[in-house]
């Protein structure tokens, strides 16, 4: 991971410059809806400047006489000439007007942490694994009322998806939506609402609940921001899912990754990782490896970005073809060996999907024996299986008998894990080893190949992905000598 | 999400008025696209807009087992819906015993079975036995009744003998196995049977099981119907009520 | 047990003098549907005649001229004047004259049971846990319908439920019966029909396909030999359950009972007991331990009739409250437990029943569960448990789902319980010794008081029963020193 | 159990003629007594004859759950459906390539992708890819076929485009993501577009997904529609026959 690492130390993408205009102040959008910090960001890029930082240039406004940052963004946006920081003020004067901002765009984050930690000493959170259901209505309304609905029937965690194209979208729309397919658009308001309605559930049933979203696609770290303000609680937040499933370019989404999580870091919130998507489109029972490698790269990456073991949320799934005899023992093994692997990690289980059929009825066992094997191996979030999986995003009932059946057997089962003991050399160890075995292997290959060239070769998912294909490229800014970030730097050297 | 109820109800998916519903069924006819279409014609049939076939398999040769999810296009008006339910106030146990002592002044006698051929126990010694139903405890635990339970299988004109002679304030029956209606078969005959005796009048009949509610009960004559769930205090209430008179009523927990 | 085997062995009833005549050949009804074998009995036992046993003036009978069994049977049903048997022949020239139709009789039985054995081993049996389901429509033809079809869905075992009422019926119906309330009459012919449906099903899916049914009631052993010669595989059997839950009489029943296993141990017939049903009426953690004591009283009378452990299914159920947190554990325990210490039996597992409610989505989730424990403590015979249980006898649909999720479950856990070691002073291993203490000291206080008395004081099923009480018990008889009973005396001496 | 397939088709329970259907769905009412006749109400309203009403669960607050079964009175006359299936003869791969090879002598070239923000690509993969869907090879794995497979969140303009240039001669359209029927306005999209580009006539158009069926995909202007669970080996059979013509032919197994 270090190769990458030097990369993105040294790039910068047009989403981090936007991310940074954000965190200083820079808000609203122009009668197109296009947001300021776009307009903003996208003339300095086409000007080939972006490698300097857009602080700097936001600096240098305020020197220039802009009363606050959205001023300096404005006239920098839409002033009749750019600013070509050729001449006048310097880099440290620059970032000496820009102290006050900075200090501002962390006490933000900050003060939103502390906000969450005190609601969450007030109402303790359910136990483990943490019920995390979805809803996905496309109007941000319905969703608060399905998310207090879900709450109400025993969620502890609740994620708004988003919209299906949003992770291919270079803006963050604004404002409230109630339009959209397979979701609802991740916007700053529609974080607000569903806090607020989350909130409220809190207080009704006294049992904390979780918020999340998806800090993923190719405005990974403004969401992260948008996230970190607005108090959610847990964000998806991977590189790789963007790479393999959104064809979205690597070098942009791990620049994007390293500044989001950076921010996350800052802010406390909990990541979730993907690696469980790849068993939907590589076989669980062969590639389970491949999970356990992307683990420990992910966590590599994390690391670097400043994220604690307490807040890596790293993904797994209970993907294997239920026909094979003795799949539940494999199932077994797999999270097991994961919970033993990240034991002080909130790791992330997710359900079967892949083979579910449209039997509701047979679809909801499948998801019983997922819920016994999360409470025997205790995961620490659970996605929560549908027996609507493969038919549409959950209804009301549908969440309803999800949550009643893992209830069910998480109290029924509740000390189940304490009671086994695996036979030695039986199918489960056995199993164990040998995932874990391949996994070692794997990893010692993208040493030799570097990520980029192992990701080229279809290591995970089975999908293959190049350096520089995919979208999103062309935002990506290798940063000038000179390059000025105040805020990134502050959350690096984690102070104030 | 406290929707004020609307006056015409219809089914709820996930988003205001998508009419969601789900069904299962089995067709007599193996898994082919014939029958696929046939499923879905049959959904249609109910009411059921876009209906979806989700699942079509082989239950056996010759018969395929559907689920099917689609909009249901019908409403219910809450307004036009006659239900009647029966209403006691919830007094307390000793509160209870206290009122039956100072207005009637001596003990309320109920016999209790269940009858026909139906062996099943449990609801009717739930009802009467001290140990009572989910914490709740029965009759025999309250001092103002003397219940007598006599048990199942006891035909109905052995439970009417065994009523009279013990003077009986109240009789209850429980009917539990329901196949071809035999529960409302057996239920008429006893009323039937004490009214040809012409006592019916003098005491009060509750029928009570896992399928009977209220409505029901009175259509086979009875005073009242407990369904399940009952709780024996509900019922000690009812029988108090009726026998000692009390005005002032609010409705029972939701059966 | 020997108490009350001693007043078995002095006692008959008109049970079991139908049944002595059934086997000696007498068959048929009058036009009031009344069988030959009650007419000739009741009139017998009117006249106090009883005691001497059916077989005594058959035998006479046929000396006196009598064609056939049938014939003699008739003449003593409907002659003139009853046969006082003070006078002629005596005990041991009536003995010789029946010598044929005793061997006949054996003979019948052991053809059947050969029979059997030859099927058996064309089409081998589906691997344990056998999948035992239940139909129930009242009409004999249906039933046929619904046992090929459950076959078709991978049913091992069929049984067809009998009406609700004719376990107080004091004879067994004749002919096929198309009306029947919860089930459907136990009859000669009706056992017929199924033995075909499912022997066509054997042959169509080329696995052996067992049927049963009942043989409890007031008609316990003339329904076990029904069973023998109409080649049945199971029967449940248990003068316990007649006793407890049909209120029959004890002394009837345990006596008929004798009579009836006396048969099932010549024919091979597999029985299961109703310990189960205990719990049904009795909470399933305080009275787990009558289960298991009930056991071994059961395996008592049956060894005394000669049944060896291969034919002895116990019933034990799933009936814990699921409500209660790891109820889960001490269903494992209790499971494990009844299978370490009935290891060679068949032993018979029933589902949860009374904790099922109307929401058939959680309630098959919870037959899930049960499944599970199943496979992985190796029971013999398991009653799939249906989704509908609260609801209704079981539909077409029901049996299809439930026999679809035990089928996966059987197989995504197929090893499970290989692989597991339970943890020393655990939960589970703390629960199954308390269940077998509690249970030997509960056999101590019926050694000492006696089974008579422990039933009387409601030792099982919380339910009590007086020795005198109860139905039939007008039908025991003592026996006269001169008694007479070839049949009997041949299966005793398990000769021919 | 085979019943000779009666003409007019109902539900079947335990007993013929029983039209045992099973439901479930929400109201937006909290449980109670009202609330359990409103779902009795509905039920009626589908047709179910003696509804009962087995579950009644508060889901969230103010909106119940209910399960119903009842006696529906529904039957679909099976001679009225109209149902059309997509027809072919199944060749075995080698014969396949021998007599595209014989009769058309050049390689059959496709064009697949998924299409919109679909990102659903194992579907379309399972067609095109050499791997295939349960051990039925794709396209890719026969010399008679070039496959293109451009992936998913492929655009209209894009993909067809891409199969002027290719000179295509089918187009497959995989369509996942159905919410509020995207997958049809994505689908009708690209047909009027390679209409008014007027080379519709020249290329078969196949789309596929599992709520697609054939019926779907000809209402939609497509040639043919592949719905769950279809072999590529269909697939394969399909193209080469609409191309080099084949007239004998028998019925796909049942999807
Ligand atoms: C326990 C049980 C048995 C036990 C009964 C033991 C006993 N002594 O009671 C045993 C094992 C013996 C048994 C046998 C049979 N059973 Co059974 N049994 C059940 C079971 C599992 C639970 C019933 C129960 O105890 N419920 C708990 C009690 C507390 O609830 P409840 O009865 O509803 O009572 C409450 C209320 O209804 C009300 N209430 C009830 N009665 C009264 C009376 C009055 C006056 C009042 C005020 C209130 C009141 O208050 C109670 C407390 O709230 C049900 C399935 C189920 N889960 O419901 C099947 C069930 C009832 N049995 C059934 C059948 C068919 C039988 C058999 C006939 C099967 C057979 N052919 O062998 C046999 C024979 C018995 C007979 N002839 O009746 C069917 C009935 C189908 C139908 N709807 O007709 C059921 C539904 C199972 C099924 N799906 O097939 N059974
Ligand atoms: C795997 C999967 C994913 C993977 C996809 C990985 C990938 N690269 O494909 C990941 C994790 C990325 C994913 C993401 C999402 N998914 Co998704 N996903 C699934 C899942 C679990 C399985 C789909 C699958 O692979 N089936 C197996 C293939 C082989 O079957 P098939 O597609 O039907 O294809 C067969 C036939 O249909 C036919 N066929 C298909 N296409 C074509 C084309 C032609 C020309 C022909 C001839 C035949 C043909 O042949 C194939 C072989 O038989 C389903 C649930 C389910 N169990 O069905 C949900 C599901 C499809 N996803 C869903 C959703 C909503 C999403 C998201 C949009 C959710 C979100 N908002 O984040 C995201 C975003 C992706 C997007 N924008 O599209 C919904 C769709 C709901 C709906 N009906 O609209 C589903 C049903 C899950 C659910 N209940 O919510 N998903
Ligand atoms: C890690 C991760 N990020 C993002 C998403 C959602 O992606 P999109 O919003 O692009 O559909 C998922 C969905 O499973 C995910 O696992
Ligand atoms: C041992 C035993 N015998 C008989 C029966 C059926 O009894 P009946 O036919 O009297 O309803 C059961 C039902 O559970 C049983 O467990």
């Amino acid at each position: 991971a270090d190769e990458v690492q030097r990369f993105i130390d040294t790039h910068t993408t047009v989403g981090v410059e936007r991310t940074t205009a954000r965190a200083y102040g820079v808000d609203g959008v122009d009668d197109q809806g296009t947001p300021l910090a776009n307009l903003l960001v996208d003339r300095y890029h086409q000007a080939g400047l972006t490698c300097r930082g857009i602080a700097f240039f936001l600096g240098r406004a305020l020197l220039g006489g802009a009363g606050s940052i959205n001023e300096a963004a404005e006239r920098l946006a839409y002033g009749p000439e750019l600013d070509h920081g050729s001449t006048g003020k310097t880099r440290e004067e620059t970032r000496a007007a820009l102290e006050r901002a900075t200090g501002d765009a962390l006490d933000r984050i900050d003060l939103a942490r502390k906000a969450r930690e005190e609601k969450r000493a007030r109402f303790p959170p359910g136990a483990a694994p943490l019920k995390y259901v979805i809803v996905a209505t496309g109007n941000i309304y319905d969703d608060a009322t399905q998310a207090k609905a879900a709450a109400f029937a025993g969620a502890d965690i609740v994620a708004v998806i988003r919209a299906t194209a949003q992770s291919l979208l270079d803006f963050v729309p604004h404002g409230p939506t109630t339009e959209g397919y397979g979701g609802t658009f991740a916007t700053q308001e529609n974080f607000r609402i569903v806090r607020r309605a989350i909130d409220e559930a809190s207080e009704a049933y006294g049992r904390y609940v979780y918020q999340t979203n998806y800090s993923s696609g190719l405005c990974m770290s403004e969401i992260a921001w948008m996230a970190a303000v607005e108090r959610l609680d847990m964000l998806l937040n991977d590189a790789m899912y963007g790479i393999l499933f959104r064809d979205i370019n690597m070098c942009r989404t791990f620049v994007d990754q390293y500044v989001s999580r950076r921010i996350i870091a800052r802010s406390g919130i909990i990541i979730n990782t993907g690696e469980d998507n790849y068993l939907t489109t590589a076989d669980a029972v062969e590639k389970a490896h491949t999970v356990l490698a992307s683990q420990f790269i992910n966590e590599a990456f994390a690391k670097r970005a400043g994220l604690g073991d307490e807040l890596l949320g790293l993904g797994h799934a209970y993907e294997i073809n239920p026909r094979i005899e003795d799949s539940f023992l494999l199932e077994i093994a797999q999270a097991q060996l994961i919970r033993q692997i990240f034991d002080r990690h909130p790791i992330k289980w997710m359900p079967p999907t892949k083979h579910k059929s449209g039997d509701i009825f047979q679809s909801h066992v499948h998801d019983a024996m997922f819920n016994l094997v999360g409470i025997a191996t205790g995961q620490s979030i659970e996605l929560l299986g549908m027996f609507s999986e493969a038919i549409h995003n959950p209804l009301l009932m549908d969440r309803y008998l999800s949550l009643k059946s893992a209830s069910y057997i998480f109290s029924t089962a509740r000390h189940l894990g304490d009671e086994i003991e695996w036979k030695r050399g039986g199918i489960v160890e056995a199993r164990a080893r040998q995932v874990l075995g391949e996994a070692l292997f794997l990893l010692e290959e993208v040493e030799r190949e570097t990520i980029w060239e192992a990701i080229a070769k279809g290591a995970f998912a089975d999908v293959k992905r190049t350096r520089h294909g995919g979208k999103g490229y062309a935002g990506v800014v290798e940063k000038a000598p000179d390059y000025l970030n105040p805020f990134l730097d502050a959350l690096e050297r984690g102070e104030g | 999400m406290h929707p004020t109820e609307p006056k015409l109800i219809g089914a709820y998916g996930d988003r205001e008025g998508d009419g969601m519903v789900q069904m299962s069924f089995v067709l007599p006819m193996p898994p082919s696209v014939k029958a696929r279409e046939a499923a879905k014609r049959f959904a249609e049939l109910h009411g059921l807009a876009e209906p979806l076939v989700t699942a079509m398999e082989e239950a056996a040769a010759g018969y395929s087992y559907f689920v099917v999810y689609g909009h249901s296009a019908h409403t219910v008006d809450a307004s036009k819906l006659e239900v009647s339910e029966v209403r006691t106030v919830s007094l307390s146990h000793d509160e209870l015993e206290a009122r039956v002592a100072k207005r009637l002044g001596r003990k309320i006698v109920v016999v209790g079975a269940c009858t026909g051929s139906d062996a099943h126990t449990v609801g009717i010694d739930a009802v009467l036995n001290y140990k009572g139903y989910a914490g709740d405890k029965g009759l025999e635990s309250y001092r103002c009744f003397e219940a007598h339970n006599l048990g199942a299988q006891v035909e109905n004109p052995e439970l009417a003998a065994r009523a009279q002679a013990l003077g009986a304030d109240a009789i209850l029956v429980s009917q539990v196995v329901t196949q071809r209606n035999c529960h409302k078969d057996n239920a008429l005959a006893l009323v039937d049977l004490i009214k040809t005796q012409g006592w019916r009048d003098r005491v009060i009949l509750l029928l009570g099981g896992p399928r009977i509610d209220h409505k029901l009960a009175l259509e086979l004559g009875f005073d009242a119907g407990f369904g399940p769930g009952t709780k024996p205090s509900e019922v000690a209430n009812y029988l108090a009520q009726r026998l000692i008179g009390d005005e002032n009523s609010v409705s029972l927990p939701p059966i």
